[in-house]
């Protein structure tokens, strides 16, 4: 088991794609994405029950190196700035397999 | 006439379901339509919207009646959010005046549908190519409310922004694109293919209309709560702005000729507010816009209005004119 | 004459597909019907029992046989769960004795809606005012069970009670307050309704059933396993009641001069116990209850014992009885 | 970014709402809720896999300060009393765009 | 001719709406089919072309030439693993060439779909047993490909291995299962439960095709990206080995004496590749393999292909032979 | 509140029965599933968006002692080696209601 930080993003499900790519670009090993999340924030209820889904929410989850978390946070701010969103970092213990 | 109009729409069956929805929250029973159901039913009403308008363009050919229609909807989509715009600056930021003057200019799926339901019910005939100018009439609006936008807020400058991807929410989203995708594969396949979809499209198409309006009201009365934040401006707007895009709607389609059932299609769509497209365009071009303005007025109050006492109302009138 | 009955039912593909959805839990394969697809189902099947209820009301008119059909519904769905209340306490606690009465005494929409369909196929004739009998037998056993719960337990005792919401969720429980709405829908909407309504709610209507009743099997093979837990008691209790219950409905519809269609609904509504409403209802005013007694005697013993044994077995009596 | 403790509360769908309600009444500035969570625990299992979602759970998240911790808590304990259910709190970093 | 069975089938919705699938993700149009309502239609498809195939077997009754038929299916189904076994050994790991093989000799029941619904469009009738020869091809080359990759890989040495999952795998997984009850049952309940059920597995079929053929464009546009991985040699085998498997099915039909509907059914079974039955087999039994490699070859370059100029060009060559 | 181990593993969602039963065999009191999770690791994108959600992944969290980590996690390394997924471990503090 190998220390690393968990970054958690909430954000508009829309924008899960842009947070991907930034992802990539910031070389995690790999994320896990859940659809379908809805919520409440600065930005009023984002419960999902639109007709269409719009307001819906996304939570994505990468866990990844202490030394990558700068680079994907400020990354990711422009993102959450716009369009508002959420990012929690903790830490957590990887199993090595 | 106008009482039996108004009671033959009340007492129809996608009517009476949307008021269903809407007691069932005033109730407060736990009925509802789970996700991603009401996504399915409106991807299945665009469907067969685009599909049976198709068909329709395919049987009757291309006449320049229909270029003439489809000209006068991009106009009317174009017009109606410039001075909605300027009516709603009195009292709105720029960002909350340029979404909900998207909301108005653009158009409802479930409105046009519900209106060539009750058309269907009376008897009274329309052309396919209808479902074409509702197509185009979806576009226009985001165009002209984000360039308004764009151009009257501070907010707005030093902020990169993509052009391509506006255009492609406003053409290419998928709203747009499934009806659009649906006409063209209408008008390519014909009659043969409509003898092979009609039980899909057409036969069980009232039973699933019923269901989506059921959800329509479970949602529409649940936002009846955040019309408290719009006040008493923005309700009046939502009833007000529609009759009037009637009253200019009306009085064009007679100028041009068009037969009732168009005309009266065509007055719906101007008088009907986006809750689909628009919202979704919003959050991406306008995001300081605030949905919980732009939604529930379409959704809670234009909606219902248009579907209760606007059908009847308009059609009354262009029965009278042209009679 | 009964041969032919429990073959006919047996070779009715809805019976067929629950059979397949056991197997293949059984054979361990991967089938399954994704959520919420089970539940639209579901919707779609109370939607549409409704409506033609109501269509069938508004064709037959109000006479007295219906408020009679409907005062004896209320009293059999009051008294079962008193009487199995009572038997069940002899081995199990207040709050499962309580649960267990409020499920036998309550109803199953789709053993209705799989006993109609019997019906239909064997040419019988019953009343749209059936399904409001149904409607109405959904809620008072779920009332009186909590009564009983209360009176009778300790545990229930000082922990706040809300009545407002208990009485919602046994009248205004999603699938209730659908099936009462779509109901009324079709009393309004009468026969013109119908026919725009005909595809989707008749035609496609076994195709639909046939589905669910898949996703039935599979759900009830699944609960198998948790009736060790429930013993013999219980089991040999799911099968009897239903039976009980049934000697009991029939001699009071064949007083009430019920036509044999309506005793044979009539009889297996008491004969049914529920597994949607009920448990909904138990987890928000018994939560002590323990859903894996109830659930499972429910769906996998008393379901398919009523829609595999039961009803040839009723209808046969009935036939005897009434010929 | 500011140290945040994260509440996460698996519930039954049922009671969600009126989580909800206490966790705005607790002032939190926000949550996430991901439906469609089952489960198994002292009340057995949840699998949500009843013909009509009945025995389903939630999972309910909110980052707040610490010092929001104990009301909300405290005012949650009663619901998982009664209907069963799990809170759990760790440590995390919000990311303040 | 040709031409005509060309254009004929170009211009056949569901066709149109593969291609319109293709073209949203081309438009980077965001249209998608919420999870899981493909899956629902995926089922649905199989539900109905199961139960139909099972009418079939009723109304014709048993032959002789459905046992050859059968018997030819199950020995191309596995000779077709075996020989592209070793053709794609040239250029892969034992896995990959196992899982692909495995994906070339079973077959896609949406192929069969739509091939029937092209034969029945031209009229051309055909078998309801070619339903069970489909079902029958699933399996063997799941057996056939895993028993390859066990005997030739070194990876596969020393790790334990559960053949009782494999085998339920490969023929109790969800899809064999449904069609291959949904026969059973056509066969059980013949034309009278035909006729409760035609409305849902006949009518609406075509139109649930072409919604389940929308998502399947977009998926396999998708998909394509992944291509490059795959290389030239492996999209030019995704193309030439299903012409190649039919050049060896038509001569065999034509030897067995099928008629010309099952001829050509028999044809795109042989040509055709699986997407659903094999990945989900293949991360099971060979997760070495790499899905990105026999995903997209199947779905986005084998399905189109024999959709579009397979079929026109199969159907052309037996025309001629039989003539 | 007790100090507990949060267990999060990511796994295929056909192995989840497998990983369930490991759980359960290590005596934890009980576990949460999401399924439906969509992501991106070594074995390439799983977003789930095939016809038939063969390739998608779920979410399984347990609340644990701190005693129990090291058998549930050497009980699911075998899955992860064969299958792919990722397990973390991270801190929490637990209500007892
Ligand atoms: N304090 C919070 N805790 C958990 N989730 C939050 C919180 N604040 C916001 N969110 C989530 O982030 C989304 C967007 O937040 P906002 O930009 O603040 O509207 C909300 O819809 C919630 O799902
Ligand atoms: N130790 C645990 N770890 C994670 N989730 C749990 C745990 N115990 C219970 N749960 C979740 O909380 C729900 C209700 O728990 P209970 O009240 O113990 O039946 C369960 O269905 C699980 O989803
Ligand atoms: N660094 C990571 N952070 C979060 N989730 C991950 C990470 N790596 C892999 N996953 C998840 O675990 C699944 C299987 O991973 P793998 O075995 O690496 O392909 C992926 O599809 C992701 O959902
Ligand atoms: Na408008
Ligand atoms: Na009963
Ligand atoms: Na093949």
């Amino acid at each position: 088991m190998i220390p690393v930080k968990k970054i958690e993003i909430i954000v508009d499900e829309l924008e899960v794609p842009k947070v991907l790519k930034l992802l990539d670009k910031a070389g995690v090993s790999g994320y896990t994405v859940i659809k379908d999340a809805t919520g409440k924030g600065e930005r009023g209820l984002r419960d999902g029950d639109e007709l269409t889904g719009v307001f819906a929410n996304s939570y994505v989850m990468t866990a990844c190196p202490s030394e990558s978390v700068s680079l994907i946070v400020e990354s990711v701010r422009p993102i959450l700035k716009k369009h508002g969103g959420v990012c929690l970092v903790s830490e957590a213990q990887w199993l090595i397999h | 006439m106008d009482t039996i109009l108004i009671f033959s729409n009340l007492l129809n069956p996608p009517i009476l379901f949307f008021f269903l929805g809407i007691l069932a929250v005033l109730s407060k029973s736990d009925l509802e339509i789970p996700s991603p159901i009401p996504k399915i039913l409106s991807l299945y009403l665009l469907f067969a919207i685009g599909f049976k308008g198709g068909v329709g363009i395919a049987v009757s050919g291309f006449q320049t009646q229909i270029v003439i229609t489809l000209a006068a909807a991009s106009v009317m989509a174009s017009v109606v959010p410039l001075y909605a715009f300027f009516i709603l600056r009195r009292k709105l930021s720029v960002a909350d005046a340029a979404a909900i003057a998207a909301t108005y200019g653009s158009v409802s799926a479930v409105t046009f549908i519900t209106a060539s339901a009750f058309l269907e019910k009376l008897s009274i005939p329309y052309g396919g190519y209808m479902v074409a100018a509702m197509a185009l009439m979806e576009s226009p609006a985001i165009i002209v409310a984000v360039l308004l936008y764009r151009l009257r807020s501070n907010e707005s400058r030093g902020v990169s922004f993509a052009w391509s991807e506006l255009w492609r929410d406003a053409f290419f989203n998928g709203s747009v694109f499934l009806i659009m995708g649906s006409l063209l594969i209408g008008v390519l396949s014909g009659e043969a293919g409509a003898k092979a979809l009609k039980p899909f499209t057409s036969d069980i198409f009232t039973g699933v209309l019923c269901f989506f309006l059921l959800d329509m009201g479970i949602v529409a009365a649940k936002r009846l709560g955040d019309l408290k934040r719009a006040g008493v401006f923005l309700t009046a707007f939502a009833i007000l702005l529609p009759v009037m895009n009637a009253a200019f709607a009306i009085p064009l389609a007679y100028a041009l000729g068009l037969s009732q059932g168009d005309a009266f299609l065509f007055t719906i769509l101007c008088a009907s507010a986006s809750y689909i497209a628009v919202p979704a365009a919003m959050r991406l071009s306008i995001p300081e816009a605030n949905p919980s303005l732009y939604v529930p007025m379409s959704l809670a109050i234009t909606f219902p209005f248009n579907i209760i006492a606007g059908m009847p109302l308009y059609l009354a009138v262009i029965n009278r004119l042209w009679s």
